[in-house]
Parts: structure tokens; C-alpha cells; sequence
């Protein structure tokens, strides 16, 4: 059990990294709690899988340092970290049976026998491979081999975190979320330090308590899946959660009001101030296609858009939005009738996100516009 | 340019891969094939090709009887899952290879390739072999081969399996813009439900090896034919629940009644299925004769902007599909509202009987 | 700078030195490695040490006592091989039948490997069966048959005798590695030329060949192996317009005894292509010997 | 993957058919054709029987050679299948030092038969070989044309020099297949170094083991220029090995018929341990139902 951090950390694969970007991961600094389901998610190249060697002891980072419980374990190699992991594809030893893959971390530091069987008994109980423990391991089903690989980690009670890689990338898509069900329900009780990578924000969210979203090197948010989607703390996150993800307006100031190409955009004061004191011209307005309010007909602070194309997914619709020459998606539900030509758009001050050079700021909100 | 698939069998060893398949795609028109794994869309799209053969049944294209016509003399083209380029051979002359057989002018494959490069954005990468592209752009380069030539048939299979959801995004959007201009017949195979709707045109429902719908995509969405229809065309897939209508009531299982909808007063007595789209259940009520069901929740899955809730009672399991985030604990107690004039009901055969009034009703 | 802090706090715990021990094993461990795998080279290369040792050295020098390296260091006998025609054609005539085994063997093998790898036609499992059965027949059986039949259509001492020959064990090896080859190339790919509008051959060479060319090099790499070190068949079909340097070796017992220096400088000469193949092939030779199956 | 039913492959078969039949086909029927006959010359011959066949099986001299050759071919497998398994565990993996390695260690596989016979007469010589030398000095009468056991163990040594590379390279190939993760797995459930072998390496190895077996069988079976340079067969005949003794009669006494009939059972004989060999093995992978199914 432990509680991992990470401090000043930062690592490339090169001998004499220069600039920023030949770090794969940039200096950053990260905590992991003891007990918590957390997720490292970022698209292909972003640097997570480097974090998690780094984390497992594959890797040493180039700088800063790994504590363990504030014990720094930088040299340490995998096996004296006491981490488990499970690899994007099933890593099980062939030639035994279930019952001696789940015991071999066991048998491996001279446990005794009747030790090494309870709590082999116990773990395939919880992961429901009991009726196949006399089986050899090649002959299972990717998720049982999962399962299994899963199981070598969790029958270690001296195990500080389990670490794992794209785990369900060879799984069959009928049985996905029944082995998501499985992870929870295990790290409920056993309470260790869970850290899950993956692309997929359907993975992550799933999972995860808090989410770690990843880009170029370094995590740009940490945060529950729900505050990912509310309130992004950079356009990346913005873009990356949700399908189709979120909307950005680069916007000007001009004649003290804020424009969107030509047309004007009715916000509250308090934005209208940070955008005056935004220290950059970098700036964009960002919102969800969830709460941009579509309207056939003009409304009051209604913004004019024309309609590119309707999308119909059966129970909602995503409208493709022109506004000058930005393009905006816009869900719209079933109940509603879906706009043609052209469209009147609210964007609720509750639901407009500033971001300044990307990043999120964060503004107070008055009274009502 | 049409396509008629005229009662298609293909049996291969002993094996029934196509069962009796009767379909005609009309020119210019986007179709969708949808169905699960194994349900005999790679094997169709064979078929349409000729690299297949029927075991039985004819193909007609623009009225001419091709069936045993060999692909390399048919006007077709292709994308596999699996990202399919010559790998000798770079980015430009992959694209340029059909046009080169075709004997075309090199002005004009020069030219075209640019153009097609251009709209795929795999422009600055025509030097390049496609194994130091990134996966995405490998697949672009295949799509480019197959839209260079004017083939007369289009077969896309799965081409998106393989991509992360973002770009799997992107491509959809482009794929659309890019066959709203063409007049070739687009066939285009996929497992997911959300990605046909997407795409819009035509949709064809497969399982195992049979034909179960054809029709314009939102049509089979909205009105299924049969139970079987709205389960493979429903992303998280519909709920069944089984139960008695007699008199005004209907009665689930052992002892769990309800009073008929307007709508459904018609019903003749007996045993029906009823279908309830994961969608349309809510966590507040939405109208009066909304049924409230208390439920125990299994998981919920988040992909960012939805949630699909996994719940169960004693009696049944169900899927909800939520906009937005909503965290739930494994086993917590939610309270459901199903709304009984968005139900479907199917008799026991698995025919529907009744389709929303909302919807138009049957 | 955290390093000598890091050492003192837990530097007590026994934690910590289990810790220790496990990373400081590594590096013993491959120090003995390393030392075994050069007792293991001493012993491969000690043997070939002495024939270079003797190649240089004078006759004279070789058997007036053992010298452990040339100390009267001579070219003689290389210079005595590469001006003798009878030596050195010995090299050329060896390398001709090999160059023309390969050549034959690597045109046949092609078409037929990928039809084992692509398509199921009658009676194939039985084929491939009977192919590599003919890997197992010694060469000792088919010596006389051999001898009787190219005398017969007017081969024996010709260079493609003896390439024909080699055909028997090299035709079937040459198959069975580039079908494993082939058959880790996706069908899709073939599909797709064709869909293209490519025919067969003009796939088949400009697109396939290509694509499989480390399975080529390796399969050349066996081919040209068991070609070179064949003895038997070579020197019974053919006397002396194709002889190869094997059998010519075997003659160096002149009047005055056996030429070891001589001797040795052909049989070094004899490494040296082997070397140049295995060479070019380094980097594909690992997944080779797997003969594209693992 | 899923082959195509298509006849049409023959004709991509028939170049290699015709040259495999050319080399392998007439010449076997050759040798069948004079096993059953009594040749006196072109003209006169004699139909047998299979009175050659049991002439040749109760030879005793071939007796003792089959035997001497199994357990030639047994002792060389028992030393050189551990033994290359060792050296690819131990060849470095990456770098200019594993490319170095690898030409090395391949090279005595390139070496033409009679010259390894050669270097290694050359080397075990008593008067100007290292080895024989050497053994002399340090005071054993070493003497492969006098003793049969130092002839054998002469003879086994060079087998090992010169093939054990074949079942190291093999091996080699097997353990490069090895995806990382299942090393980094092994690290992390604390395996040691014989466990890693035992479960991770030598599963992924049997199917090499098993071509690395059936071809050094075989090869060790027909072994000829070796033995015939290092010892000609000798002292007396406890180095003459089948193909030896084939050769000898074949073409040294032009025994035409004998000789025929000798070599189709010679054939038989690596073809039906070839066979049992390889069944046993597959056999030996398939799962044996368990209870759990």
C-alpha cells in the first residue's frame, strides 16, 4: 500500500535533451493517494507509457525523483517496487495451469504452501476463475487470461499499486464492460492503488475516480471525469473528452464588445473583463455542444448561425454550425426539432469556459447577463 | 451504376457464410452494413467484389450479369480494417498504382493523385512509405487508392476499427463530405450502430448470413421490422422486457402490473416483448405515464460526454443512456422513469406489433 | 545530490538491503555471462586460429615443430593457390554451381511457396509432405542413381550437374522458408492489387517479391550454405572441367607427403565466402533460423 | 488465415515439381529398381526378390553400423541441444557486439564438410596439432588412429564444433520472438532466473527445438566427409558410419544391388524416426483434456 508521488519529474530518451520538446516527459509534479482508481489518459505519443515505466521501474527518469511513501525508489528495478501490472496483451505463463499462474508471485518468495492456497482460493473467488483453476493458462479466453494476469498481482497482500496498460485492448466488446465491473468491484475491496493508461476516455472515465488527461508530456488535468467534461482545464481536454468534443470561438474586442469574426457576442461582465485583461491574443471561448441552446427562430441574445448539416444518431442529433468562419456542433435532442437554414444560438454563461494560451480561466460570474 | 444481389448463398465447407441475400443498391446511394462480428458482412462485401464467388444466386451490375466476372475485370475498390498499402512503394505511388494500370495520362495521374492527397491531407506525405506514417494517415492512404480511380463500387470494411475515437470522429465527418459529391455505390461495414447513423444513406441489417432490413439508415433505426433489427441497430442495444397484456394492463413476469398506454389499449390479449430504448429511460420522470422502476446499479460507464448505466432489479437488467457526466457507486440504489409512450412492442415471433406513435406508429 | 541522503535513511532497513543485493546481481550475472560466451568463441575460433597458424607458416616450420603462431610468416601457398589453375579453379567452379543452385532454386521456389501459402488445391498437405521428405534423404543414397543418370544425358562434370543435384535438398528447404515468410504477409495485400488491376505476374514481381526480400536473403543465405558445404554429390559428378575445391583439397597428398600448409591456406580461402554471406545477412539471419515461423 | 480453394496452383507448383522429380523422383527409382535385381552388367540381370533387403539385414557389419550411428546421432543431440539452448541464452542481444557474435558463431555452419574434417586433422595431430599436441604434453597418449575412443570423442567434439551453432541460432531466433512484457512481468512477480527459462523461455523454444532436432537427426544421420577425413572410418571400423559404408560399397565394390536395397532402408530408417519423432512431439503439445474443461 502505498502512496506514489512524483517530484520535478521529467525524462527523455535522448543523451543531451535541449529543447522542451525532446523531453518526453516535461518537468512535472504528480500525486497518486494510496487507495485511489485513477486513470492516465492522453492520446498515442503523449508520454504516458513512458510515465507508467517510469512509475513500474522499467525506466528511470532522467530527472527528479519517484517516492514511494516519501521513500524515493528512482534505482529501484520492478521487482523491489512491489508494483504489479497488467500488460496491453495477456502476459500468462503458458505451460501451468491457473492455479500455479496465480501463485507463482507467491511460490516465487517462498511462501508457505497452505498461504500460497488461500489466497490463490481467495483471488480467483473474487475474479470468478475458480472452476478453471486445474486449467492450463493457454487455453483460456483473453478475458480469463486478463483476468488471470490481473489475479497475479492481487494475490501479493505486500502489493503498493497495480498499473495497468491498455488492458482491455484484446477483449471482446460484449464482455468490455462486465470486466470494467470486475475492476471496480476489486479495487473497492482491496482498497490498493489502482492506475489505469489508456486512450479511450470511455476506459478512463469508466473507471477512473480522478483522471490524469496527458498531452505532450505533461498532464494538463487532473480531475474527476465530471469536472473534465464541465469545466476542461485546457483546449486540449476540451477537444479529447466527449464526442464530438468541445467548441472553440477565437474571439476579438472590439468597440468594447466581444465578436466572433463580425458578429457580436452578448457576455456577462465578468467575462467581458477578463477578456480585456487576457495578457495575450490567444483567445477563445470554448463550450460544449451539450448546452449550446439551438433556436429556429431569433431570440433575444441569440446569435445569427448558418445550418452545414444535420447529423441524425437516432435519439439526438449533432448540428454542424457556421458562424463567420468558425464551425460549431451542437447537440440537439430528439423532443426537439432540429432547425434548417439558419439558426439562433445561446451560449449559457453557466456553460462558457475563457481559455487564454489554451489554459482555462476562470471567471467570476455576476448576477445574470 | 447499380448493384443487384440476387438470392445469394455462399457455403463454404459446409459452413453457411451468406444465407439467401437479396439486395439492390442504387446508384450514387451510401450504404451501410451493419451487423456483429461474423454476421457475414466481410463475406457480402467479398461477394460484391468478386473476389468471392456465390454459391448460389446471381449479381448484376447495370443490368449485366457479373457473377463470375473476376475482380481485376470489375470497376471496384476496397479499404480493409487492417491498414492495407504497398509498402514498397510510396505514399504517391500507392495512390498512383491503379490509375498507372489504368493506363491513364501522367499529367492527369499527377493531378489527380495531388487532388486526392489534398483532400485526405496526406499531402506533404506523398514521398513517404506508408510503415512511417502514423496509423491514420496509413488508412488515409489506402482510402486514397481506392477513391482515385472512379470505381463503380466503393466496399469499406470496418476501415475505422483500428483508429482511436477522435480520429475515428474526424474521418466519419470527412467520409461523408467526400461521398456527397461521388456517384459510385458506397458499401460501408461496420459494428457500430452510432457510426451508420453518422454516416447516414442506406443501412442494411446482417445476422448470421441473413438480410434482416434494408432501408433508409433513420428509417431502420426509428421503425425495426423485427426484435432482431432493433437489438443489432441500437448502441447500447435495446432492453427486452417480456410480459402479458390482458384487458388494460399489462403484467411483467410474476406480479408486476401496469396499466396500458393509450396507445397500446389496442393490443389484442396475449404475451408480447416489450423494447425500450437505453436512451429514452430517464432519472426523472418526463410525462405522467411514465413507469418508475427502482433499480440497483452494476456500473456506470462514462465515454466522456455520456454515460451508459448498467442496472438490474430481481426481474431484469437494463442499459440507460445519459447525456452528460453522471458518477454512480457500484450497487447504489437509482430510481428510473420509462416512459410507456416510447416503448415497442414485438409479439412473441419477434415481429413488431407497435412502433411509437411519435415515431408514426406501424 | 537527494543520492547520499537517500542512502543514509535507509540504509538500516534490511528492506533496503534485499534491495541492494537484487539490483547488484545483475551485474555479476553479466559478467559471467559474458565470460562464458567468450570461453564458448575461444573454443569456436581456436580450431580456425590453427589453420590461419598453419596457412602462413613454411612447411618447413609446420612440421619442424609446433609454433603457436607464424614466426617464419609466409604467403607461399596463397600465392601458390591463386597462380596454380588447378586451385583456383577449384573456387570458381565451387562457386558457379552454388551461384547457379541459388539462382534455380530461389525461380522455382517462389511460385510454388506462395501457392502453398496462399491456396488450398489438391493434394497439397501430401506435397509439401513429400517436399520436405526429400530433405531427409541422405545424399549417400542417391550417389550412384545420380553418377548413372547425368552420365546418361551427357551432365556428369558439368556445373549444373551438380547444381541440379543440390536442387534434391535445396529446392524443399527454399520452399518451406519462404512459405513461412509469405504467409506473414496479409492476403489483403494481394486482394488489393488485384482489386487495383494488377495480373498476376506483374504483382507477383513488382509488389510481393519485394515485400518478403529479407525472406529472400535468408532463404539465399540456407541455399548457398548447404550448397557450398556439400561435398559428396559435387565430387562424385564431376572429375575435373567442374570440380569443386572440396575435392581438390583432397588431392594435396603429393609424393613427399601431404601439403599442410597448402592445405590449410585452401581451407581458410574456404571460410572466407561463408563470412561475406553471413555478413550481409546479419541482421535478418535471427528471425531466419526461426524460417519465418515463430 | 484462410486459404483459397484453387486448383490453378499447380501450375505455379509444376517448375518446382518437374526439377524436385528430375532430382529426386527418376534417381529413387532407380535405386528401387536395382534393389530388386541382380545386375552382372548392361544386358544380364536378375530379378531378386526381396533377397537383397534380407541380406542386408542380416548383415552384422551394417548391424553394428546402424547401431554405431544411433548412438552417434543420440550422444551429439544429448550434448548439443542443451548446449546451443546455453549459448543463445547467452549471445548478447543488441549492439555491434551481437552482430559480431552472430557471424562468429554461424561460421563453422559455412565451412565445407571435408575442410572441417580438415582443420580438425589438423588440429588433434599429434606432431602439429594444438589439441593432439597439447594432450600429449600434459601426458595422455592421445592417438586417434590407434584408440577407438579417442577417435569417437574426437569425432563427437568436432560435431559439437561444428553444428551446436545450428541449434544456438535457432534458438537465438526463438528467444528474440519473446515479447519484453513477459521479461517485465517475470521481474515484477519476483522470478528467478531459472524460472524465467523454465516458464517463459523454453515453452517459447519447443517449436525450434523441435526443427532444431529433426534437422540435426537427420543431418547427423547422413554424416560423411567429417569422419571420413578426420579418421577415414577408423581405427578399424569404429568411425564407419552408415553413409560410409554406403559409399564404400556402392562405389568402391560396385555392388550394385545390395548397396540399393541398403540404401532404401537406410532412408526408411530417418523417415520413420523423423516421423515418430515429430508425432510424439505434437503429440506431446496437444492438451491432454483436464478437469476444469
Amino acid at each position: 500500500m502505498a502512496e506514489i508521488a512524483l517530484k520535478s519529474l521529467a525524462h527523455s530518451y535522448l543523451d543531451a535533451p535541449g529543447s522542451p520538446q525532446d523531453y518526453a516527459i516535461r518537468e512535472m509534479d504528480h500525486v497518486w493517494h494510496q487507495g485511489g482508481a485513477y486513470a492516465l489518459l492522453g492520446p498515442s505519443g503523449c508520454g504516458k507509457s513512458t510515465l507508467l515505466n517510469i512509475i513500474s521501474g522499467l525506466l528511470e527518469p532522467t530527472r527528479g525523483d519517484v517516492l514511494f511513501d516519501g521513500e524515493r525508489v528512482n534505482a529501484l528495478p520492478p521487482e523491489a517496487r512491489n508494483i504489479a501490472q497488467v500488460f496491453q496483451f495477456p502476459v500468462i505463463y503458458d505451460t501451468m495451469t491457473v492455479y500455479d499462474n496465480l501463485a507463482f508471485p507467491l511460490r516465487n518468495v517462498k511462501t508457505p504452501a497452505a498461504r500460497v492456497h488461500e489466497r490463490v482460493m481467495e483471488v480467483a473467488e473474487v475474479l470468478e476463475l475458480t472452476p478453471q483453476l486445474k486449467r492450463k493458462a493457454k487455453n483460456l479466453t483473453a478475458d480469463e487470461k486478463q483476468k488471470v494476469s490481473m489475479g497475479r498481482g492481487l494475490v501479493r497482500d505486500d502489493v503498493s499499486a497495480i498499473l495497468f496498460d491498455e488492458p482491455l485492448t484484446v477483449i471482446d466488446p460484449q464482455l468490455k464492460w462486465k470486466l470494467r465491473r470486475k475492476l471496480k468491484e476489486i479495487h473497492q475491496r482491496f482498497e490498493i492503488t489502482m492506475v489505469y493508461v489508456t486512450h479511450d476516455q470511455l476506459e478512463a472515465s469508466t473507471f477512473a475516480d480522478k483522471i490524469a488527461v496527458m498531452y505532450e508530456g505533461q498532464v494538463v488535468q487532473f480531475g474527476t471525469p465530471r469536472e473534465l467534461f464541465e469545466t476542461p482545464n485546457h483546449t486540449f481536454v476540451g477537444y479529447f473528452i466527449g464526442s464530438p468534443g468541445m467548441n472553440f470561438l477565437e474571439i476579438t474586442l472590439r468597440d468594447d464588445r466581444v465578436r466572433v469574426g463580425d458578429s457580436a457576442l452578448e457576455v456577462e461582465e465578468g467575462m467581458r473583463r477578463a477578456i480585456e485583461a487576457a495578457p495575450s491574443a490567444n483567445v477563445k471561448l470554448g463550450i460544449r455542444p451539450e448546452f449550446i441552446e439551438v433556436h429556429e427562430a431569433p431570440v433575444a441574445g441569440g446569435i445569427e448561425a448558418s445550418v452545414e448539416h444535420i447529423q441524425d444518431l437516432g435519439t439526438y442529433a449533432i448540428v454542424d454550425l457556421r458562424l463567420g468562419d468558425t464551425s460549431l456542433k451542437a447537440r440537439v435532442e430528439e423532443d426537439q426539432s432540429p432547425p434548417t437554414g439558419r439558426a439562433y444560438l445561446r451560449f449559457p454563461a453557466a456553460r462558457l469556459g475563457l481559455y487564454v494560451d489554451e489554459y482555462r480561466v476562470e471567471i467570476d460570474h455576476d448576477e445574470s447577463p | 451504376m447499380s448493384l443487384i444481389l440476387e438470392n445469394i448463398d455462399r457455403l463454404v465447407g459446409g459452413e453457411t457464410y451468406i444465407n439467401d441475400v437479396s439486395l439492390e443498391l442504387q446508384p450514387g446511394s451510401f450504404n451501410a452494413l451493419l451487423g456483429r462480428t461474423l454476421s457475414g458482412k466481410t463475406s457480402l462485401m467479398r461477394l460484391m467484389a468478386g473476389l468471392d464467388a456465390p454459391t448460389r444466386g446471381r449479381v448484376w451490375m447495370n443490368g449485366e450479369d457479373v457473377t463470375g466476372r473476376s475482380v481485376r475485370k470489375r470497376n471496384v475498390s476496397m479499404v480493409y480494417q487492417q491498414f492495407i498499402n504497398y509498402p514498397n512503394l510510396s505514399v504517391y505511388d500507392n495512390i498512383a498504382s491503379p490509375l498507372r494500370l489504368a493506363r491513364v495520362k501522367r499529367r492527369e495521374i499527377d493531378r489527380r493523385v495531388r487532388e486526392i492527397a489534398e483532400m485526405l491531407h496526406i499531402a506533404p506525405f506523398l514521398d513517404r512509405l506508408p510503415l512511417e506514417l502514423s496509423g491514420g494517415q496509413q488508412q488515409r492512404t489506402a482510402m486514397g487508392r481506392a477513391l482515385v480511380k472512379d470505381a463503380d463500387i466503393i466496399l469499406f470494411d470496418e476501415p475505422l476499427v483500428n483508429l482511436d475515437y477522435k480520429l475515428r470522429e474526424e474521418f466519419r465527418d470527412e467520409l461523408r463530405a467526400v461521398f456527397a459529391e461521388r456517384n459510385c455505390i458506397a458499401v460501408y461495414a461496420t459494428t457500430e450502430p452510432a457510426e451508420a447513423l453518422a454516416l447516414g444513406g442506406n443501412s442494411a441489417v446482417l445476422h448470421e448470413g441473413r438480410l434482416v432490413q434494408y432501408g433508409r439508415t433513420e428509417e431502420v433505426y426509428h421503425r425495426p421490422r423485427t426484435i432482431l433489427s432493433a437489438e443489432m441497430f441500437s448502441e447500447p442495444p435495446i432492453n427486452i422486457i417480456d410480459g402479458c397484456v390482458s384487458g388494460t394492463e399489462v403484467t411483467f413476469d410474476s406480479g408486476w402490473h401496469f396499466p396500458l398506454d393509450d396507445d397500446l389499449r389496442a393490443l389484442p390479449a396475449g404475451e408480447y416483448r416489450f423494447g425500450v430504448r437505453a436512451s429514452h429511460i430517464s432519472l426523472t420522470p418526463q410525462a405522467g405515464d411514465d413507469i418508475e422502476m427502482r433499480m440497483s446499479v452494476d456500473l456506470a460507464e462514462i465515454s466522456g460526454s455520456e454515460t451508459f448505466l448498467h442496472v438490474h432489479n430481481e426481474r431484469v437488467h437494463l442499459t440507460v443512456h445519459l447525456a452528460g457526466v453522471h458518477e454512480f457507486c457500484v450497487d447504489a440504489p437509482v430510481t428510473l422513469y420509462v416512459p410507456t409512450h416510447k416503448v415497442y412492442v414485438f409479439d412473441r415471433e419477434g415481429a413488431v406489433v407497435h412502433i411509437p406513435s411519435h415515431l408514426g406508429g406501424i | 545530490m537527494g543520492e547520499s541522503e537517500m542512502t543514509d535513511s535507509t540504509s538500516n532497513s534490511p528492506a533496503a538491503d534485499a534491495r541492494r543485493r537484487r539490483q547488484a546481481r545483475p551485474v555479476t550475472r553479466q559478467w559471467r555471462k559474458r565470460a562464458l560466451m567468450a570461453t564458448y568463441i575461444v573454443f569456436v575460433l581456436l580450431p580456425v586460429y590453427w589453420l590461419l597458424n598453419m596457412s602462413f607458416q613454411s612447411n618447413t616450420e609446420i612440421l619442424g615443430g609446433l609454433t603457436l603462431w607464424p614466426e617464419d610468416f609466409t604467403l607461399e601457398h596463397y600465392a601458390k593457390i591463386f597462380t596454380d589453375a588447378n586451385w583456383y579453379m577449384g573456387y570458381v567452379n565451387s562457386i558457379t554451381y552454388v551461384a547457379m543452385n541459388m539462382a534455380i532454386s530461389i525461380v522455382v521456389a517462389l511460385p510454388a511457396a506462395y501457392a502453398f501459402s496462399r491456396y488450398q488445391f489438391i493434394g497439397d498437405k501430401h506435397l509439401f509432405f513429400w517436399l520436405l521428405t526429400n530433405l531427409m534423404a541422405p545424399p549417400a543414397v542417391f550417389l550412384l542413381p545420380y553418377f548413372q543418370l547425368y552420365y546418361t544425358v551427357g551432365l556428369f562434370d558439368t556445373h549444373v550437374a551438380v547444381a541440379l543435384a543440390h536442387c534434391l535438398f535445396n529446392i524443399p528447404l527454399a520452399v518451406w522458408i519462404l512459405e513461412g515468410f509469405m504467409s506473414g504477409v496479409p492476403k489483403e495485400i494481394d486482394e488489393t492489387a488485384f482489386i487495383d488491376g494488377y495480373s498476376f505476374p506483374r504483382f507477383f514481381v513488382r509488389i510481393f517479391v519485394p515485400m518478403i526480400s529479407s525472406g529472400i536473403g535468408v532463404t539465399l543465405f540456407f541455399l548457398f550454405m548447404f550448397s557450398w558445404v556439400e561435398l559428396l554429390l559435387a565430387s562424385t559428378l564431376t572429375a575435373t572441367n567442374a570440380q569443386p575445391i572440396a575435392s581438390v583439397m583432397t588431392q594435396t597428398k603429393g609424393a613427399s607427403g601431404i601439403d599442410w600448409g597448402t592445405l590449410a591456406a585452401a581451407g581458410a580461402l574456404t571460410i572466407l565466402p561463408g563470412i561475406v554471406v553471413v555478413y550481409f545477412v546479419r541482421n535478418h539471419i535471427a528471425k531466419g533460423f526461426a524460417l519465418g515461423r515463430t | 488465415m484462410t486459404k483459397v480453394r484453387n486448383n490453378h496452383a499447380w501450375w505455379l507448383i509444376l517448375p518446382m515439381l518437374l526439377l524436385v522429380a528430375f532430382s529426386a523422383i527418376i534417381p529413387l527409382m532407380t535405386v528401387v529398381n536395382y534393389s530388386v535385381q541382380d545386375v552382372f552388367d548392361a544386358n544380364t540381370r536378375f530379378f531378386t526378390g526381396t533377397e537383397w533387403f534380407r541380406e542386408m539385414l542380416n548383415d552384422p557389419a551394417l548391424q553394428a553400423a546402424v547401431l554405431r550411428q544411433f548412438a552417434f546421432s543420440l550422444t551429439v543431440l544429448a550434448i548439443e541441444v542443451p548446449l546451443g539452448i546455453g549459448i543463445a541464452l547467452l549471445m548478447p542481444k543488441k549492439g555491434w557486439q551481437a552482430s559480431a557474435v552472430l557471424i562468429l558463431v554461424t561460421m563453422p555452419l559455412l565451412i565445407p564438410w571435408n575442410v572441417v574434417g580438415s582443420i580438425w586433422q589438423i588440429f588433434t595431430r599429434g606432431d602439429i596439432g594444438l589439441m593432439g599436441w597439447s594432450l600429449r604434453e600434459l601426458g595422455y597418449g592421445y592417438n586417434i588412429t590407434a584408440s577407438p575412443v579417442d577417435a569417437w570423442a574426437t569425432i563427437i567434439l568436432m560435431d559439437v564444433w561444428h553444428w551446436t551453432p545450428l541449434i544456438a541460432l535457432l534458438c537465438y531466433s526463438g528467444l528474440r520472438s519473446i515479447p519484453d512484457a513477459y521479461y517485465q512481468a517475470a521481474r515484477i512477480d519476483r522470478a528467478s532466473q531459472w524460472s524465467v527459462f523454465r516458464y517463459i523461455q523454453l515453452p517459447k523454444l519447443t517449436n525450434v527445438l523441435v526443427i532444431g532436432v529433426l534437422l540435426r537427426f537427420m543431418h547427423s544421420f547422413m554424416i560423411y566427409a567429417e569422419p571420413f577425413v578426420l579418421t577415414g572410418g577408423g581405427p578399424g571400423s569404429s568411425t564407419t558410419f552408415l553413409s560410409q559404408s554406403l559409399t564404400t560399397m556402392a562405389i568402391g565394390q560396385q555392388d550394385l544391388g545390395p548397396s540399393a536395397a541398403f540404401s532404401l532402408i537406410y532412408f526408411l530408417i530417418i523417415l520413420l524416426v523423423s516421423w515418430v519423432f515429430y508425432t510424439a512431439i505434437m503429440n506431446m503439445q496437444k492438451d491432454k483434456p483436464d478437469g476444469g474443461v
